[in-house]
């Protein structure tokens, strides 16, 4: 763990000798404990409350995702890739529809593009409102996070009146989409657009200047953006250390080349502006299902593919813009109807790495804030 | 701890003329016995932090016996800084270290032998003090303070004893001081 | 575990695809059906540049418009640095392997990079021996560390210069590599659950 | 015996029993004042739910009774039934007394609360010293707490609420200071350190002590309502039970009965520094405005007000009964809540007889300032944020003592010039 190699890109702190010998503490935070998001475990060096150095222990949740992929085909392990990022499922099925399409050298038709589109963002709306929420009650605002659950409801109502499911929500298939929209889905979309506008500044009326919020979050974590290149460190966490970088621009996939929006970016790299970078991603959520539902082109949802899936011989990667960072799909097809091998990669798992760099002579209470400003769901970082 | 419920329930700290405070050579005996017991409990204890709390009893107890003589001020500060801050420190800095080695530790060395007869000798001079002094120090009944208490005890340290408090205090200042400079690397 | 119609141990009925893969170079695919794309030969400045050092070492290639550079063994290490450090592919999205149990050289490695100030992506594969050692990436991408633990835990690919080279997804004390083809899931399952929970299989 | 009894009832006493010397009543008001606030307490871990919940757009206890009223009934039931666990490792005997020296050390604080001119268990001369000094034992209870569980987290958590105590008690203490200092600006230029004697001298100053040198008084209350809520472990200074870093902080390793008495202790606690604050500041047990609106008229409106409150709280529940479901499965429910109203109802009216209402007034008045207090503790846990501990110490060092020495200064020089 405190190997010097381990970490040569990063601008390295000195770590400082504990203080007048007094023992130093070895602390197991989870895997059970409120604040480590499932089942964490991050075993903790203190010198009191400082942190002189930490080790992430992931693989409680393993369920050999990658493995299973192999003994299925491809679209019985569609719902498969719903529970790994379970707060994000839609991101996540996209991201596989679309690399297995791509396999198949085929397309979605433009308006199953565009219901992808919105459900996507919708549901990166409900995966940063859970963020935000738990986040907050990390840092002991306990009730921010019932404004958020109240307002996740109604994405979660959505979808349900969509698809059926709330939560592993199996919203796509490969080709397109499986179900057209259903009668007023617009109209539901469009009131919850409404709807949420004003609930976000709700949100940082509580938090944005509150004074304690601010202590706590200001020059905690801080991660420069050269580092997180190097720690392959994506999503807002990379935009909040001033990154311009989103692959619904840089590389733009389904509908995304059509629609109007910004790239949030921070400055210091902070607990602080990664906070305030995914509150503005919210806005341009927003701001892109408005125009997706608005264009919403009539036509075909399910794109024509063959009953029986046998992509030919060859691999491939696809990855997007998932509410955490890139999401990857690297398919390797062997001509036949299951897949020879899939590799996700997974932005929680690269993105957790960074823990031990942003905590570094931090205290035990910045270790929280950084586990929860780093987002990260354990069902995709032990697959 | 106990010392001081009782005392606060019981003692009356403004007793009024006609009546006597309750049991006093009871809790006399109760309070001495407390702190003779928790001071036995320091020494023989190895455990640390056992013999911190024994020793807060004893602290207590002398509150106690403050609150018996009348000066109620006295054991309230008694329990404010000994009680609520120095032992507290104590226990702080107790937890902070590594116990684990003195639990193995005998906690009595070889000089215990010298160390009993120092205690003897000293405990000799106190009868002996005691029995010879008596005509020194003939027996009153402690009388009740009129009125303020507190009162007295301010005007006292601001008037007769200023240059011992103040003295006293620059020393405090010089201790805060030493350690600060002592403990932090760098100013 | 769900239930495995096959036999845990045999791996994938498709010898030819394994047969092509281990020779990816453009070969026309087998006469079986769909006649889908195949790899073709890529050209730019950046391969011409690297063909001209390495040689044979290096086949740059590109399928459905994804590019991959097939690398010869020995080579991998000086590309990667020269692809990090000249071509400013700075960003290691993912380390990853594929195991092919009846190659000489059964794994595949794969290093997918990006390059942010050229918005480009590029595959590096290579294909190693079982119990070989592969270059570790540590020293170029930080990102490496973590990922290189998956593949070991998860293919028992070593990495040479990793400096903590251990399991990190499955228990410390977990037998065998799972993402391996010959790893038969059902007999891990079973030994796991008489062993730890003292009862017979558990499927 | 029964001379002994009444002697005190004799309307020439004005005092409490404690200074009269009446055990009897002494130990009445022992269990008056105990009972009371253990009751208090069981209310208030009802209302922080009920108001928490609604502050955060949820509904609270709705199952146990009528709108759950009934659920810290429930939750005690609970909780003694609980198994009591004592870790392999801890050490027994320190881990037993922890919350034992918690729960007294809280209890003795109300020794001294005077909720009326004689409504106290007992006036010391030296009220306020004991106060602070009993409540400062506390802490103990929480390092041997934290230390005898023999694990990490209660550990940490026994460290930082012992670091965070004793540093915002100085600053408690500076404050309280220039309260008692105010004391001794009145005609006679004689001060007291008695609680009683503090409200009787903010009733001869006509005056409230946060308002005095405004806005001296206003920023010492300040300085100690932020250091009691420091000294209580509440939200934004949990840090000692921060759930969410130290799982529940010093009393991690306890359960049922034994954990039970550290909330007592916590809430008990609350109500203490509260009542600190309402005494040194707030006027104690004075209505508002005593001298400003005072004659017969006035009096007696202000008397009226316990038995208002409670005719509006059994008008509350009475509302509340007619909202009930109509469905035969409520009708329980509907009932206890109708003979809940009703309850108020006749409190009410009972204030109302004469003799009854002289006399409690004055407690009516202390425990309504109180409740304001209670309120705001929850306010805030709805509200903030929890500090980190270097933050937490900053607070404490660099603003409020200071401040605190600040104020204090410039109250003694405001006091001889004026």
């Amino acid at each position: 763990m405190n190997d010097p190699n381990a970490r040569v890109s990063v601008e390295s702190i000195p770590e400082e000798k504990p203080f007048l010998d007094a023992s130093e503490l070895v602390i197991n935070m989870g895997p059970q404990h409120p604040a480590t998001h499932g089942v964490l475990r991050v075993i903790l060096k203190l010198d009191g409350e400082k942190v002189l150095g930490l080790e992430c222990v992931i693989g409680y949740l393993h369920r050999g995702v990658e493995k299973i992929a192999e003994n299925r085909t491809y679209t019985m392990f569609n719902p498969y890739v719903d529970r790994m990022d379970y707060v994000a499922a839609v991101s996540n099925g996209l991201g596989y529809c679309e690399a297995v399409e791509k396999l198949l050298n085929t397309e979605a038709p433009p308006r199953a593009k565009y219901i992808r589109v919105i459900l996507t963002e919708l549901n990166r709306l409900a995966s940063h409102q859970l963020w935000l929420g738990t986040h907050a009650l990390d840092i002991g605002a306990m009730t921010p996070l019932f404004y958020t659950f109240r307002d996740r409801e109604e994405i979660l109502k959505i979808f349900e009146k969509y698809c059926g499911a709330r939560l592993t929500t199996h919203a796509f298939r490969i080709g397109g989409c499986q179900y057209e929209t259903y009668d007023g889905f617009e109209q539901d979309v469009r009131n919850f657009l409404n709807f949420f506008t004003p609930k976000i500044d709700e949100y940082e009326e509580l938090l944005t200047a509150n004074r304690i919020w601010v202590r706590r979050t200001k020059n905690v974590g801080v991660i420069s953006g050269k580092d997180c290149i190097a720690l392959g460190v994506t999503g807002p966490v990379l935009r909040a250390s001033g990154v311009k970088w989103d692959l619904r621009k840089a590389q733009p996939y389904a509908a995304y080349k059509e629609f109007d929006f910004d790239i949030p970016v921070g400055e210091n790299g902070d607990t602080y502006d990664r906070y305030l970078v995914r509150m503005a991603e919210m806005r341009q959520s927003m701001r892109i299902i408005r125009q997706a539902v608005d264009g919403l082109p009539d036509g075909p949802v399910m794109a024509k593919i063959p009953k029986v899936l046998k992509p030919p011989v060859g691999e491939i990667y696809h990855s997007i813009e998932a509410p955490k960072g890139e999401l990857g799909y690297f398919i390797v097809s062997d001509g036949s109807t299951q897949p020879y091998r899939i590799r996700v990669r997974p932005p929680s798992f690269v993105n957790l790495q960074a823990l031990e760099v942003m905590c570094r002579g931090a205290l035990v209470a910045d270790v929280i804030a950084v586990i929860g400003t780093l987002d990260i769901v354990l069902g995709e970082v032990d697959r | 701890m106990i010392s001081s419920i009782i005392a606060a329930a019981l003692v009356q700290t403004r007793p009024p003329a006609d009546m006597q405070p309750v049991a006093t050579p009871f809790f006399f005996y109760l309070l001495s016995g407390l702190m003779i017991v928790g001071g036995l409990m320091v020494i023989t204890r190895k455990n640390p932090v056992h013999s911190a709390l024994a020793l807060i009893v004893t602290l207590l107890g002398q509150a106690g016996l403050y609150l018996m003589l009348y000066a109620p001020f006295v054991a309230g500060v008694q329990i404010i800084l000994y009680v609520g801050g120095i032992m507290v420190l104590f226990l702080f800095v107790i937890m902070l270290v590594n116990l684990e080695r003195t639990q193995q530790e005998k906690s009595f060395n070889k000089q215990w032998a010298v160390g009993l007869a120092a205690a003897a000798a000293l405990g000799a001079m106190f009868v002996s003090v005691y029995v010879k002094g008596r005509a020194l120090f003939p027996e009153l009944p402690v009388a009740p303070l009129e009125g303020e208490n507190t009162q007295r005890i301010g005007s006292m340290l601001y008037g007769n004893y200023m240059f011992a408090f103040e003295i006293a205090s620059l020393l405090l200042l010089v201790a805060i001081i030493g350690a600060v400079v002592m403990a932090k690397k760098r100013i | 575990m769900a239930e495995d119609p096959k036999p845990p141990d045999a791996p994938k009925p498709a010898p030819d695809a394994e047969a092509k893969a281990a020779a990816p170079p453009a070969k026309p695919a087998t006469p079986a059906k769909p006649a889908g794309p195949v790899p073709v030969a890529w050209d730019s400045p950046l391969t011409a540049r690297l063909k001209e050092q390495f040689g044979s070492g290096v086949e740059p290639l590109t399928y459905l418009e994804q590019n991959y550079l097939q690398v010869d063994r020995a080579s991998v290490s000086p590309i990667l640095q020269i692809l990090r450090d000249q071509d400013q592919f700075d960003y290691c999205v993912d380390i990853t392997a594929v195991h092919y149990p009846n190659r000489e050289r059964p794994f595949d490695v794969l290093w997918i990079l990006y390059s942010f100030p050229h918005n480009q992506r590029l595959r590096v594969k290579a294909q190693f021996a079982d119990g070989e050692s592969v270059p570790t990436a540590v020293n170029l991408w930080t990102t490496a560390n973590w990922l290189e633990r998956e593949v070991f835990d998860m293919f028992g690919i070593r990495f040479e210069g990793h400096p903590d080279l251990k399991r990190i997804l499955l228990p410390d004390g977990w037998k065998g590599h799972p993402l391996r083809k010959d790893y038969g899931i059902l007999q891990q399952d079973q030994e796991w659950v008489q062993i730890n929970l003292g009862i017979e299989s558990g499927q | 015996m029964l001379n002994y009894i009444t002697s005190y009832l004799d309307k020439s006493v004005q005092m409490t029993p404690g200074q009269a010397g009446n055990l009897f009543w002494a130990l009445v008001y022992i269990l008056l004042v105990f009972g009371g606030v253990s009751l208090a307490v069981v209310c208030m871990n009802w209302l922080e739910r009920k108001i928490l919940a609604h502050m955060q757009i949820r509904l609270g206890p709705m199952r146990v009774g009528p709108h759950g009223l009934l659920q810290p009934i429930a939750d005690a039931i609970k909780l003694i039934l609980k198994e009591d666990i004592i870790p392999a490792n801890a050490d027994v005997a320190v881990f037993w007394l922890a919350p034992l020296i918690i729960l007294l050390a809280v209890f003795s604080v109300y020794c001294v609360v005077p909720f009326g001119p004689t409504h106290a268990i007992t006036d010391m001369n030296i009220g306020i010293l004991f106060m602070l000094g009993v409540s400062s034992l506390g802490v103990l209870g929480i390092v041997m707490a934290g230390w005898a569980s023999n694990s990490h987290y209660p550990l940490i958590g026994a460290l930082r609420s012992s670091a965070q105590m004793v540093s915002y008690e100085v600053a408690m203490g500076l404050a309280v200071v220039s309260a008692v200092l105010m004391t001794s600006l009145n005609a006679t230029g004689t001060g007291t350190l008695s609680m009683i004697g503090i409200v009787q001298a903010q009733y001869a100053q006509h005056v409230w002590f946060v308002f005095k040198f405004f806005p001296l008084g206003f920023i010492a209350f300040g300085v100690f309502a932020i250091a009691m809520v420091a000294e209580t472990n509440r939200a934004p200074f949990d840090l000692p039970e921060a759930e969410s870093e130290l799982t529940a902080g010093f009393h991690t390793e306890y359960s049922g009965l034994r954990w039970s008495l550290f909330m007592l202790g916590e809430y008990g606690a609350m109500i203490a520094v509260s009542s600190i604050a309402i005494t040194l500041w707030l006027g104690g047990w004075m209505r508002p405005f005593p001298n400003l609106l005072h004659g017969a008229a006035f009096d007696l409106a202000f008397s009226l007000f316990p038995a208002l409150t409670f005719f509006g709280l059994a008008g509350l529940t009475f509302y509340s009964t007619s909202r009930m479901p109509k469905h035969p499965y409520f009708r329980l429910q509907t009932l206890g809540l109708g003979v809940f109203g009703a309850l108020f109802a006749v409190i009410g009216l009972i204030l109302l007889i004469p003799p009854v209402f002289q006399r409690v007034q004055d407690i009516y008045w202390f425990i309504a300032k109180i409740a304001v207090f209670m309120y705001l503790f929850i306010w805030y846990r709805g509200t903030f944020p929890r500090y980190r501990f270097d933050q937490l110490m900053k607070v404490g060092w660099k603003v409020l003592l200071p401040i605190g020495l600040g104020v204090l200064v410039l109250t003694a020089i405001v006091g001889v010039m004026v």
